[in-house]
C-alpha cells in the first residue's frame, strides 16, 4: 500500500494553514486596510438621499438595509457595474459557462451517454469549475522558439477583443455597455480583430500544425467576413440605423426574420465558421493538425481562449437575437411587482423593514431581459446542435461554400430588402 | 565450403525427388492443381521443382537465377495477380535462406481458390552485413507490385537484399537497429 | 434539395436520440452480471465450461503438485510459480502449489485446461488491481478464498433503447 | 560531412515551398505509426509510411511456443478481432496435425468469428467518425459495441483477448440460453447500426467530404494486392468466405457487398454493409447449428506436426488473412508467417494520398481499414 504523502502529519497541516491565516491577517491589518482607506478618499463618491457617501458613511450604511440600497442602486449606474457585472462581461461569462455545461449534457444525451456526472453532486453541475481550477493549476508550457512576447499576449488580447465585442450587445432597453450610434460597424470591426489574432499566435508559436491552422482560420474568416456583412445590411437598409439598440427597439412589432429568412439563415451559417464549430472547426481540426492554431497552447492559456471563444458564441448569439428576432421584445410576462414591497416593506419573519428604491429594476427591464435570455440559449441550443451531427468539411467546400454560395444569397437578401423598402411595404415611412 | 552446400543440395533434391512420385502413388493428386503445375513444369523443364500439390495449393521451388522468369510466366500465362504474401525461412543447416511467395489471384474465377507457392533460396552468410553480402535475390516488385512491402520486411527480418527493389529500406525495425536481422535462427530471444 | 433533406434527416435523427435511453454502465456502483461462477474445465470430456476468466481459485485438497498448469503457463506468461505450502495433503507428498503473479496473468485459461485434477478453476472475480507488485502476486492460501461478488446488471432491451438494468 | 553520411540519414535537398509534417507517432490521426507527409500548400506531394511502433516479433514468439501456447500471444496484434485472427493459425495447425473439428465448434466458430468482425468494424467505424469530426459517430459504435461484446464475453469469457479457438475445436462449449440472448442482441445490434444511415452514410456533408476522393482503380485494387473491403470497394467480389468457404460457411446464406466507386465513401460502407450481412450468418448459423454435441477433440499434450507447410487464410474484418506454418517435427512450429490485411492495405496508402488534400488524410488514411498494431505484428 503506498502513501501519496509519506510524512503526512495531521498537526502540521492544522499548524501549515494557521501560520498561512496569521500573515494574511497580519499583511491585512498593517498594509490593506489603510491602501483602502487611502483609496477610497480618491474615489469619486456618489451623492445619496442629499448627503455626500463618505467612506465613514459607507461602511456604516452597509449595516443597515434600508441604507444600503440606495448605495446599490447608485453603484448600478457606474460604468464599472456595466462594464464588470450586469450586461457586460459578468452576465456573458454566467451564460458562457451555463453553455458549456448545457452543450456537455445535451451532447452527452445525444451520444448515449451520461456526461458529467459526479463533480457538485447534480448531474455534475460543477464540472467547469473543476476544469477551471485544472487549467489554473497546470504548468505554462512556452516553445523554446517561439516569439514570446506575442505568445503570450494573444490569448489576452482574444478575450479582450471578445469582451469588447460582448461590450456592445443590448440585454434590455437602456441596458448596454457601450450604446454607440454606429454600432453595427463597430461589431464588424471587432470581428476583424479575431484572424489577426488568431495569425499571430499561430505564427509566434513558431511551430508547424498551428501555423498551418492559423491560415486555415486566415482563410476562413476572411472568406465568411464578407457574407456576414453583406447578410447584415438588409435589416440595416429596413431600420435605416446602424444603432444596436435602435435596430432592437424597431422590431416591437414583428422580429425581421419574417421578412429576412435568407439572411438570417446566411448570418447563422457564418457565425458557425466564425466561432470555429463543428462543421466549421478546420482551424482545429485534430485528426488532422492536432489542434490547429491552439496546439502549444497549455494551461490558462488555453483556458483563456476557451473563456474567449464562449464569450464570442454567445455575443454571436446575442447579435442574432437583437438583429433577427427582437431583441427584448415580446409579450410581458414578468409579474408585477406586489404593491406591499414599495409601500409596506419586505416581511422577514418577525421583522418588517421598509426600504424604499425598490425594486432594483422596473417590471419592463426584467421581462426584456428574460425574453432575451431565452431567445439567446435557444440560438445558443441550435448552434451547439450540429457538433452532435455533423462531420468536419474540407477547406476547398469551405471557401467555395463562402465566396460562391453564402455571398450569392446575402445579395438575394439585400435585394428582398430593397424590394420591401421601395414597394413601400417596410422601412421608414412604410406600411407596416 | 561450397562442395558441401552443393552435396546438401543434391541430397535435398534427391529427397524430394523421391518423395514426390511416392506421393502421387498414394493419392490421386487434384486435376486442377495438377494442371497448373504440369503448365510450369511443361515451360521451364528441370528448372523447376514440384514440392507439392495439394487441394488448392500448389508449391514450386525454383532457384534464384530463375525466379524472375518463372513469376512472369505465372503472371502472363496463369493469371496469378498478386502476392498475398511472401515470406522469410532461415535454414542454418543448409546455409540457405528461403523467401516463399504465396501467389492468388482476384481476376481469374477458377483461381480464387488457389495459392500458388513460389519458392527460392538465397545463400546466408554466418556473419551478415544486411544490403552488402551475398545474400541477394532478384526483386519480384516489377512484376508483383504488392510485394513492395513484403519484400522490404524480409530483407530487414532477415537481411535478404532484393536486387531492383526501389525502396530497399527498414520498415518496421527502428532505424538504428545493429544487432542480427531477428528472424534468423541465431538471434535468440533472452531465457528462451 | 437533396442537401437540404439530408441535413434536415441528420439533425432529426440526433434530436430523436435525445429521447433515448442511455447505455451506460456506471461501473463502481453497477457491475454486469455473469454466466456461471467462471471458467472451469472438465479434463474427463477435454470440454471447459463457459464462464468468466477472472482470478483464479485452488482447490487445495486437490492439488497434486504436478506443475502442470507452470509448464503450461511457460510458454504463456510465466506467471505461476510453485512454492511450498505449510499444509500437509495426502495427495501432495511435495506440499508445492501455485502461487500466481497477476502482474503477468493474460487471463487466457490455459493452466485450467493443463489441471487434470480438477484443483485449478476460475471466478467471477476481475477486481485486482493494487499499489504494488507484491499485492498482485497471489499465495496459495489467497487462491483457496472463494471471492464474494456482488454482480447483478444485465443488458436490457426495451422500446427506448438498450440499458444495462 | 554531408558524404560520409548513411544512406537513410543523408540530408535531402529541400524546396522551400515543401513543408514535411511528421503524422503521428504521438498525433490524434495516425494511430500507433507515423505517416511522413510532405505538402505544397494544401495539396500532398509525397507520402511515406513508416509503421513499426508496435510491432512485438510475434512472429519471433512464435517460434519459442508450442502450438497450444501460441494462442494466447497470436490474438494480440488484434485484440478486437481475435478470434478472426487465430482462425487461421488454428485452420493450419489442424491440417498440419490432422485433426478433423466437431460440427458444432465449427458453427460456434462462425458464430465467433462474425461477432469478431462487427466489433472490431465497430471499433473502425468508430474512429473513422472521430477522424471526420463527427463526435456521435465515435460514442454510439463504440456503445452499441458492448451489446456483442457481452455476448463473446458470455461466450468465451473475456471480453476482448478471448483465446477461444484451440486446433481442435473451440475452448468451451455455450453457455445456457446462450440462443435466445444472441438472437436478441443481435436483432437489437442490427436495428441500431440501420441507425447510422441518417447521421453518418446519407450525411450530406459526409458524402461531400468522402466521395470522389482517394479513388482507388479496379486495375490498381489488383495490382496493389489490397484485400477486404478496400478490394470490395473498388468492384472485385471477392472475399473469401465465397470464394474458398472455411469451415460451415459453404453452407450459409449471405452474400458480399461489392461497390464500384472505389473511393473513400465506398471503402467506408462496404464494412457497414458487411456487418448487417454478419447478422444474417449469426441469425442462420443459430438456426443450423447442431443442438448438441462435442465441440472440441482432445488432442494429446504437446502435439507435433509432420515435416510439412500448409498456408490458410481466413476473410477478417479487415480483409484476408493468411498464416503460413512451416513445422519441422517439433512441438514448436518452425516458422509461422501471419499475412495481415493491413500490411496489404497500406501500400495503397502513398499511392492514394499522392495529390490529394491535407484534409482528406484521415479520411483516406482510415477508409483502408488499416489497423497499425496488426500491421506491426
Amino acid at each position: 500500500m503506498s502513501v501519496i504523502a509519506p510524512k503526512f502529519k495531521f498537526s502540521e497541516f492544522v499548524k501549515s494553514i494557521l501560520d498561512n491565516l496569521f500573515w494574511f491577517l497580519l499583511i491585512f491589518a498593517l498594509i490593506g486596510v489603510p491602501l483602502v482607506q487611502i483609496i477610497l478618499f480618491y474615489v469619486e463618491m456618489p451623492v445619496i438621499n442629499g448627503e455626500l457617501l463618505t467612506p465613514f458613511l459607507a461602511l456604516t450604511w452597509l449595516a443597515d438595509p434600508s441604507r444600503t440600497l440606495p448605495i446599490l442602486k447608485a453603484f448600478m449606474t457606474t460604468d464599472l457595474f456595466r462594464i464588470a457585472a450586469f450586461p457586460g462581461f459578468g452576465f456573458a461569462a454566467l451564460l458562457a459557462a451555463g453553455t458549456i455545461f448545457v452543450e456537455r449534457k445535451m451532447l452527452a444525451k445525444l451520444q448515449l451517454r451520461v456526461g458529467p456526472f459526479y463533480c457538485g453532486k447534480i448531474e455534475g453541475i460543477l464540472q467547469l469549475m473543476g476544469d477551471g481550477l485544472k487549467l489554473l493549476s497546470k504548468e505554462i508550457i512556452i516553445p523554446a522558439k517561439a516569439d514570446k512576447p506575442i505568445f503570450w499576449a494573444a490569448p489576452v488580447i482574444f478575450v479582450g477583443a471578445a469582451a469588447a465585442f460582448v461590450a456592445l450587445i443590448p440585454v434590455a432597453p437602456g441596458w448596454v455597455v457601450a450604446d454607440v450610434d454606429v454600432g453595427l460597424l463597430a461589431v464588424f470591426a471587432v470581428i476583424g480583430f479575431f484572424p489577426i489574432i488568431t495569425i499571430l499566435s499561430a505564427w509566434s508559436a513558431n511551430s508547424k500544425f498551428p501555423f498551418i491552422g492559423g491560415i486555415r482560420a486566415l482563410h476562413q474568416m476572411v472568406s465568411f467576413e464578407i457574407p456576414l456583412i453583406l447578410s447584415l445590411l438588409g435589416v440595416v437598409i429596413l431600420t435605416g440605423t446602424l444603432n444596436l439598440s435602435e435596430i432592437a427597439a424597431s422590431q416591437s412589432a414583428f422580429p425581421w426574420i419574417v421578412f429576412l429568412p435568407v439572411g438570417a439563415i446566411v448570418f447563422f451559417i457564418t457565425i458557425l465558421a466564425e466561432l470555429e464549430r463543428i462543421p466549421f472547426d478546420l482551424p482545429e481540426a485534430e485528426s488532422e493538425i492536432v489542434a490547429g492554431w491552439l496546439t502549444e497552447f497549455s494551461g490558462m492559456m488555453y483556458g483563456l481562449v476557451q473563456l474567449g471563444t464562449y464569450l464570442k458564441l454567445y455575443a454571436f448569439a446575442a447579435l442574432f437575437v437583437v438583429l433577427f428576432l427582437g431583441g427584448w421584445n415580446g409579450p410581458m410576462i414578468w409579474p408585477p411587482f406586489p404593491e406591499e414591497i414599495i409601500t409596506k416593506g419586505i416581511e422577514a419573519g418577525p421583522i418588517t423593514v421598509q426600504i424604499p428604491g425598490l425594486p432594483l429594476f422596473s417590471q419592463e427591464t426584467l421581462n426584456g431581459i428574460v425574453w432575451f435570455v431565452i431567445k439567446t440559449v435557444g440560438v445558443i441550443f441550435f448552434i451547439l446542435l450540429p457538433r452532435g451531427v455533423f462531420p468536419r468539411i474540407r477547406i476547398d467546400m469551405l471557401l467555395s461554400l463562402g465566396w460562391y454560395k453564402l455571398i450569392g444569397m446575402a445579395f438575394i437578401n439585400i435585394f428582398i430588402a430593397l424590394g420591401l423598402l421601395y414597394a413601400g411595404v417596410l422601412g421608414p415611412g412604410g406600411m407596416l | 565450403m561450397s562442395e558441401e552446400k552443393e552435396s546438401i543440395e543434391t541430397t535435398e533434391k534427391q529427397a524430394s525427388a523421391d518423395k514426390k512420385p511416392a506421393a502421387t502413388k498414394e493419392v490421386d493428386l487434384p486435376a486442377f492443381e495438377k494442371g497448373i503445375a504440369d503448365k510450369i513444369v511443361a515451360k521451364f523443364g528441370e528448372k523447376t521443382k514440384v514440392a507439392f500439390v495439394k487441394p488448392d495449393r500448389v508449391r514450386i521451388n525454383v532457384d534464384k537465377e530463375d525466379v524472375h522468369a518463372v513469376a512472369e510466366f505465372i503472371r502472363d500465362e496463369l493469371n496469378f495477380d498478386h502476392a498475398e504474401s511472401v515470406s522469410g525461412v532461415d535454414y542454418p543447416q543448409d546455409k540457405e535462406i528461403e523467401v516463399v511467395y504465396h501467389l492468388g489471384s482476384y481476376t481469374d474465377a477458377s483461381l480464387a481458390r488457389q495459392v500458388l507457392v513460389l519458392a527460392t533460396r538465397a545463400p546466408r552468410e554466418e556473419n551478415p552485413i544486411p544490403g552488402n553480402d551475398g545474400t541477394k535475390l532478384p526483386s519480384l516488385r516489377d512484376i508483383f507490385y504488392s510485394v513492395e512491402f513484403f519484400e522490404r520486411e524480409v530483407f530487414e527480418m532477415l537481411g535478404v537484399y532484393f536486387n531492383g527493389h526501389p525502396d530497399n529500406r527498414r520498415l518496421l525495425l527502428p532505424e538504428d537497429w545493429a544487432d542480427l536481422p531477428p528472424l534468423r535462427k541465431d538471434f535468440a530471444i533472452k531465457g528462451r | 434539395m437533396g442537401t437540404a433533406t439530408g441535413i434536415i434527416k441528420a439533425l432529426n435523427s440526433g434530436i430523436k436520440h435525445i429521447a433515448i435511453k442511455r447505455f451506460t454502465l456506471r461501473y463502481p456502483e453497477e457491475k454486469l452480471k455473469f454466466v456461471g461462477d467462471g471458467y472451469q474445465f472438465d479434463p474427463s470430456t477435454g470440454v471447459g465450461i463457459a464462464g468468466l476468466k477472472g482470478r483464479h481459485m485452488l482447490f487445495h485438497d486437490h492439488c497434486t503438485g504436478c506443475q502442470l498448469c507452470s509448464i503450461a503457463c511457460e510458454g504463456v506468461a510465466e506467471a505461476i510459480a510453485m512454492v511450498k505450502v505449510p499444509d500437509q495433503q495426502t495427495q501432495n507428498k511435495k506440499s508445492i502449489m501455485p502461487q500466481i503473479d497477476y502482474g503477468k496473468c493474460v487471463f487466457c485459461g490455459l493452466c485450467v485446461d493443463a489441471c487434470p485434477f480438477y484443483a485449478l478453476y476460475m471466478t467471477n472475480d476481475y477486481e485486482l488491481s493494487s499499489f504494488s507488485k507484491e499485492g498482485l502476486i497471489y499465495t496459495p492460501a489467497q487462491l483457496a478464498v472463494k471471492p464474494y461478488v456482488t454482480q447483478d446488471s444485465e443488458i436490457k432491451i426495451t422500446d427506448r433503447g438498450a440499458t444495462h438494468g | 560531412m554531408t558524404a560520409e553520411l548513411p544512406p537513410g540519414l543523408a540530408l535531402q535537398k529541400v524546396d522551400e515551398r515543401i513543408m514535411t509534417l511528421n503524422v503521428g507517432p504521438q498525433h490524434p490521426g495516425s494511430g500507433h505509426m507515423r505517416i511522413i507527409v510532405q505538402i505544397d500548400g494544401d495539396y500532398i506531394v509525397a507520402c511515406d509510411p513508416d509503421p513499426g511502433y508496435v510491432h512485438r516479433g510475434e512472429e519471433k514468439m512464435a517460434e519459442y511456443r508450442n502450438y497450444i501456447t501460441n494462442i494466447p500471444h497470436l490474438e494480440r496484434p488484434v485484440i478486437h478481432d481475435s478470434c478472426n485472427i487465430l482462425y487461421p493459425y488454428v485452420l493450419g495447425v489442424e491440417e498440419l496435425l490432422g485433426i478433423e473439428v466437431p460440427e458444432r465448434a465449427k458453427y460456434i466458430r462462425v458464430i465467433a468469428s462474425e461477432l469478431n468482425r462487427c466489433i472490431y468494424t465497430m471499433y473502425w467505424l468508430a474512429i473513422y467518425g472521430i477522424f471526420l469530426g463527427h463526435s456521435t459517430m465515435f460514442m454510439w459504435p463504440a456503445g452499441d459495441r458492448e451489446l456483442l461484446i457481452d455476448l463473446m464475453e458470455k461466450m468465451s469469457g473475456a471480453r476482448v483477448t478471448h483465446a477461444h479457438f484451440v486446433p481442435g475445436g473451440v475452448r468451451n462449449d455455450l453457455p445456457p440460453n446462450f440462443e435466445d440472448v444472441c438472437l436478441r442482441q443481435v436483432n437489437y445490434f442490427e436495428k441500431r447500426i440501420k441507425e447510422y444511415a441518417a447521421i453518418f452514410y446519407d450525411n450530406p456533408i459526409l458524402i461531400a467530404r468522402t466521395e470522389k476522393t482517394g479513388i482507388l482503380s479496379r486495375q490498381d485494387a489488383i495490382r496493389l494486392g489490397t484485400t477486404g473491403s478496400v478490394l470490395r470497394a473498388s468492384g472485385v467480389d471477392y472475399d473469401l468466405r465465397k470464394k474458398e468457404p472455411y469451415d460451415v460457411y459453404d453452407e450459409l446464406d449471405f452474400q458480399t457487398n461489392v461497390l464500384k466507386e472505389g473511393d473513400s465513401y465506398a471503402r467506408s460502407k462496404v464494412p457497414w454493409l458487411d456487418m448487417m450481412e454478419s447478422c444474417r450468418i449469426i441469425r442462420h448459423a443459430l438456426e443450423k447449428m447442431p443442438k448438441s454435441g462435442s465441440v472440441r477433440v482432445k488432442l494429446k499434450p504437446n502435439p507435433k506436426g509432420g515435416d510439412d507447410s500448409v498456408y490458410k487464410r481466413v476473410e477478417s474484418g479487415r480483409g484476408s488473412l493468411g498464416c503460413y506454418i512451416v513445422s519441422d517435427k517439433k512441438p514448436e512450429p518452425y516458422r509461422v508467417k501471419l499475412s495481415v490485411g493491413s500490411f496489404r492495405n497500406l501500400i495503397a496508402l502513398p499511392y492514394l494520398l499522392k495529390g490529394e488534400k491535407l484534409g482528406n488524410m484521415p479520411s483516406v488514411y482510415w477508409s483502408l481499414n488499416y489497423w497499425p498494431v496488426e500491421a506491426d505484428r
